[in-house]
């Protein structure tokens, strides 16, 4: 399996992912400038956390404008999975490759801790090794991660199971208490129609090595492997 | 200020902070009256902040020395080795004044200026740590200091993306008018791709290389080095502005260009910008240097010479090329959009010549200009020690779990979890211990061997008796990192105190000094950084002495290390390191009788060392499950803390020692450690054999904290208590 | 030229800036604030100097990058410097 | 009434994110973008009907809080509902 991680100025969680990689791929990721017109042979297609363009304007909204986002949308379209993270889920709202934005917290605080998810599909190629409603913890550190979109697309997102991932608690419940951003229905992921690209604000390449605290995130690198080698 | 109409009067020499004596100096050594540049640089360079002039008689008494020691004092960090051909390079730095008067930029500037002294070296900068100490929680200006400095902090660390992973935070009236912020920076490097900043060499290219140059922060070193007054506020357009994201490219390009063989010498532009950086990187290279200003990359239009000397415009450095490698370090540069411009060129006069516009605007012995600082031993008066408080007169609570309560649910042991969770304590993937133990554990990239980094100090002791404060700081350091598993490598320090001329504040400067020196000296935990910053006093009100010190140690292999959550049910508890029940200075004695007395706990450096040699031993040997120091608060503070964190309740076994119990559960005796162990009568006879006071103490098990004799604490309203406060302090109005 | 561009959330999305600066408002004794919106007020000097092609210039950067229109308006005005 | 509200950067302030809007606007092509400053506009709601009391008002506001007057002034408009 091959994967790219694009590099923005400012990414600052590029090596996290490319070491969570390396550990499911037994091999390294290529790690893409922004400045490059084309994304080299990808099964994976990685958009990493950090502060692109110090999150200046809006998060993600520069960086979408990078070259190499032309490339990511074009083969994006063509069925390339693409993966998200933070400020990688920030540039696919903002590119438009998936629906909606991600607002500034409710309480106006950046927040860093681990959070429980419920993961909503497990027939994607990012969640297979997880079971369906599984309750698994991950981190969260963002700023900017209050998931909004009209009525109308929240419903349509529900309805077509895009859902990706849901804040909730220990039970699987989704609740104000374990919404840390005061996202609409607790949405933490979402994916697009074909469930090919997925945007998340938790990072799940935080807790996947034992050292740090727990592995719930490794599953999510595991199965992008099965699915793509 | 414009660079004509010079005229030099008692009033420019005055506001610019010279002294006459200092003035009358200048001109013996320029010969001739200075220009306005010139006096301005001169300025900068013998302020307090620059030249230290009040300090370096007292800060050359602390040992700096050790096997470990790659580099002591005197470049922009300190450096230790830590084995495989790698090193670590920490620094700790106070953000004072500016974070009084702009929290928010003040305090993110501050971990921006502190992590450029970490790079400028040639490291990754790894971990971030900060001490904060403010005013009382009721004063008015508290909360939104608090709020500001907390967001700037996280602002700017985790938009750079390296973590901040502990720290402490202190309340206390004698911060009401100056608040401190002292920010420290971890980094690695590889003990071969180093870099100082002696430019030696003749004829070689100076680069400017970052943000462009504003007018920011002009005079900022001399405002650091002033006392506040109520008119403070007319001082503030010299407030800076960070830009994280720049920062982030600097490191990036910096860390690019170190890989490459191009660099003579490097440093960052803090304070007093490109002045004190051009100076010291001639000084120590034995150089002149010859600077075009009309080459420096300006933000505004019509910068005078002045004014490009003294901005302390943030996110710059300066560099010096090997010749002919200016295209290749330019392309870096350029590939990272940040500035880049070739501003001068090394030469053999050994002067510091600016030229402007075609005009010299300053022309001056780099010598002089570097060493020729003043340097004053101020007179001082000792701090005259408080007498030792007897356990026996300090009156008993009504009720030992009431009290428990009030002090974990105090403003100065609850949880500070709110300050924390507002920092990314994970970017890098390499936090292996988060804050909320001892001290904060980080891997070293790719390896087993983890570095274990804690910021301490008690300013009530440093008030109370310096000495034994000072002791108490480094002694504190050095059992944080020890009761995480790590081998104790080294200190970085930063000085807080108010104006040393006036003589009782100088002795509790040479007070600390003395302590800190005699602790260092006893644990071998070299000084090898640190900073200092006077003049915190605001209408002749000093604060507290706070010699705040940054410890970081070395744990071989993060499969042996320790932190103090109590995991397992039905194991023992153990108390090591003697107990006196000292009540003096204590926390109880703040939050039961409202009052500060009597001497601080001493420490016992010989037994201090044993302990903790004991205790690291064990976790090596890996016969304990959690261990954690005694510290603010006494025994019962610690032990709930071990039970908060694990989430395990415990039982504590009937005293029948001779102190009175409250002296037993809230004294703050120094050197002891509380550990968890399956087995702990193997570690008993250690412990005895060694020479080491120990004492079974209690058992884990179930959801509350026992005490014979006494209504159970649940566990979780314990947890309440501990982690509301500040959340809830900080959210009402 | 000089533009003032004003970004302001459309209608119907939430704020949660301006409902924290409302909240604020009321706590420090500031009676009768309703409803409280946070924008963006970004200036734009431009060496254009013809209004009409300013005019355009100003709209694309505003489509393109200036506003998220999914979720925000933008108005503006030119100034001549 | 309502106030329309701007805050903006002192002169001489450095502005990162206007900073990093004219460099982003310089990519996307548009040429001949000069100074960018970013500043924050909010609209505030308020029941006062007077319009002398409403200035008074919103000047407090401003100055205890919604403008950091450390780096920042302020200025604004007041528009009758
Ligand atoms: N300003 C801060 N930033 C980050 N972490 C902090 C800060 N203040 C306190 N902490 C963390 O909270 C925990 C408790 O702090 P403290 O009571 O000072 O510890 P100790 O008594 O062991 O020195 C530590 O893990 C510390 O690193
Ligand atoms: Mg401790």
């Amino acid at each position: 399996m091959k994967a790219s991680v694009i590099v923005f100025p400012g990414s600052n969680c590029d090596r996290d992912v490319a070491v969570s990689l390396e550990a499911a791929m037994g091999e390294k990721p290529a790690m893409v400038w922004h400045g490059e017109a084309d994304v080299p042979a990808s099964d994976l297609i990685v958009l990493p956390g950090g502060f692109s363009y110090g999150d200046y304007l809006r998060s993600g909204a520069m960086a979408a404008h990078s070259p190499i986002m032309r490339d990511v949308v074009k083969r994006a379209k063509k069925g390339t999975p693409v993966l998200g993270i933070c400020n990688g889920f920030h540039l696919l709202t903002e590119t438009g490759l998936l629906p909606g934005v991600l607002m500034r917290n409710a309480s106006l605080k950046f927040v860093c801790k681990d959070v429980l998810l419920k993961v909503m599909r497990n027939d994607t190629d990012f969640t297979r090794s997880y079971d369906e409603d599984e309750v698994i913890r991950i981190p969260v550190a963002h700023h900017d991660g209050n998931y909004f979109a009209d009525g109308e697309t929240l419903d349509r997102l529900e309805g077509e199971n895009r859902v990706a991932f849901r804040y909730c608690d220990a039970s699987g419940t989704p609740s104000d208490d374990a919404n840390p951003n005061g996202s609409q229905r607790n949405i933490a992921g979402i994916y697009n129609e074909a469930g090919t690209v997925l945007g998340l604000m938790p990072h799940p390449e935080r807790l996947a090595d034992p050292a740090l605290g727990g592995t719930d995130g490794k599953p999510m690198f595991a199965s992008l492997v099965g699915a793509l080698h | 200020m414009s660079a004509q109409a010079a005229a030099m009067t008692p009033e420019l020499v005055a506001e610019h902070g010279l002294s006459p004596e200092e003035y009358e100096r200048l001109l013996a050594i320029l010969g001739r009256e200075p220009s306005i540049t010139e006096l301005g640089v001169f300025s900068v360079m013998w302020s307090e902040h620059c030249s230290y002039k009040s300090s370096k008689v007292w800060l050359k008494t602390l040992p700096t020395e050790g096997p470990q020691v790659i580099c002591g004092p005197g470049e922009n960090a300190g450096i230790v080795d830590i084995g495989d051909g790698q090193a670590v390079i920490f620094k700790m730095e106070s953000h004072n004044h500016p974070s009084f008067i702009e929290p928010y930029q003040g305090a993110a500037t501050g971990v921006g200026g502190i992590m450029r002294d970490v790079f400028t070296m040639g490291a990754r900068p790894i971990a971030n740590l900060n001490a904060l100490r403010f005013g009382a929680p009721d004063h008015a200006k508290t909360r939104h200091l608090v709020s500001g400095v907390v967001e700037g902090i996280g602002g700017y660390g985790n938009c750079v993306g390296v973590p901040t992973v502990g720290g402490e935070v202190n309340f206390d009236p004698g911060y009401n008018g100056n608040i401190l912020v002292n920010a420290m920076c971890v980094g690695l490097a590889d003990t071969d791709k180093i870099f100082y900043s002696a430019a030696r060499g003749i004829g070689l290219p100076v680069v400017y290389v970052g943000s462009k140059t504003g007018r920011d922060g002009i005079h900022g070193a001399t405002m650091a080095s002033a006392e506040f007054d109520d008119d403070s506020d007319e001082k503030r357009p010299t407030v800076q502005v960070g830009d994280p994201f720049t920062e982030k490219l600097l490191i990036e390009a910096c860390l690019e260009l170190m890989a490459g063989d191009t660099i003579i010498a490097i440093q960052d532009m803090g304070a007093a910008g490109l002045t004190s950086s051009s100076v010291e990187m001639a000084d120590k290279g034995g150089v002149g240097f010859d600077l075009d200003l009309d080459k420096v990359p300006c933000r505004e239009e019509g910068m005078t010479a002045y004014e490009m000397m003294l901005s302390e415009s943030q996110e710059r450095m300066l560099i010096v090329l090997k010749p002919g490698s200016e295209d290749k370090a330019r392309a870096i540069f350029e590939k990272w959009e940040l500035d880049f411009s070739v501003v001068g060129i090394t030469t053999d006069t050994g002067r510091l010549i600016v030229t402007h516009s075609g005009r010299v605007e300053a022309d001056m012995p780099v010598k002089m200009l570097a060493d020729s600082a003043p340097e004053y031993k101020r007179p001082w008066t000792p701090t005259e020690p408080p007498a030792l408080i007897e356990p026996e007169d300090v009156p008993a609570p009504n009720s030992l779990t009431d009290a428990l309560e009030t002090l974990m649910g105090s403003p100065h042991l609850c949880s500070r979890r709110w300050v924390w969770e507002q920092y990314d304590h994970m970017v890098m993937g390499d936090t292996v211990r988060r804050p909320g133990s001892d001290a904060a554990v980080v891997r070293v990239h790719g390896t087993d061997k983890g570095l274990a980094a804690t910021c301490d100090v008690t300013p009530r002791y440093c008030t109370a008796d310096p000495v034994e404060g000072g002791k108490q700081a480094v002694a504190e350091a050095w059992r944080n990192l020890t009761a995480s598993g790590a081998d104790p490598l080294a200190i970085t320090d930063c000085m807080n105190f108010g104006n040393p001329e006036r003589p009782e504040i100088m002795g509790q400067f040479v007070g600390c000094i003395e302590g800190m020196r005699e602790a260092v000296e006893a644990l071998d935990f070299p000084v090898v950084s640190g900073n200092v910053s006077l003049y915190n006093e605001t209408n002749g009100v000093a604060i507290p002495p706070t010699p705040a010190i940054g410890g970081v140690g070395l744990i071989p292999d993060i499969a042996y290390m320790a932190d103090i959550a109590l995991k397992h049910e039905g194991e023992t508890l153990l108390l090591l390191g003697a107990e006196c029940g000292h009540l003096g200075q204590s926390l109880f004695m703040e939050m039961m009788q409202e009052k500060r007395e009597g001497a601080p706990p001493p420490v016992d450096l010989a037994l201090e060392r044993k302990t903790g040699d004991l205790v690291r031993t064990l976790i090596r040997e890996k016969c304990v499950s959690a261990v954690h120091d005694v510290s603010d608060g006494g025994l019962l503070i610690a032990v709930s803390e071990m039970a908060l964190a694990g989430g395990t309740g415990l039982t504590l076994t009937d005293y029948k020692g001779p102190l009175p119990l409250h002296a037993m559960l809230f004294g703050e005796d120094q050197g002891r450690y509380v550990i968890a162990a399956a087995k702990g009568d193997d570690i008993i006879s250690r412990a005895k054999t060694a020479g080491i006071s120990v004492r079974e103490i209690g058992e884990t098990g179930g959801n509350m904290i026992r005490i014979a004799g006494e209504e159970p604490v649940p566990l979780q309203r314990l947890r309440d208590l501990h982690e509301d406060w500040l959340p809830h302090y900080m959210s009402s109005q | 030229m000089k533009a003032r561009i004003k970004i302001t959330l459309k209608e119907g999305v939430l704020d949660p800036q301006g409902k924290a600066i409302a909240n604020a408002l009321g706590a420090l004794g500031f009676d009768g604030v309703g409803d409280v919106r946070q924008g963006k007020y970004i200036e734009v000097e431009l060496k254009e100097s013809e209004r009409a092609s300013a005019e355009k210039t100003v709209e694309s950067m505003c489509k393109q990058l200036l506003a998220n229109m999914v979720i925000e308006n933008y108005s503006y005005e030119l100034e001549d410097a």
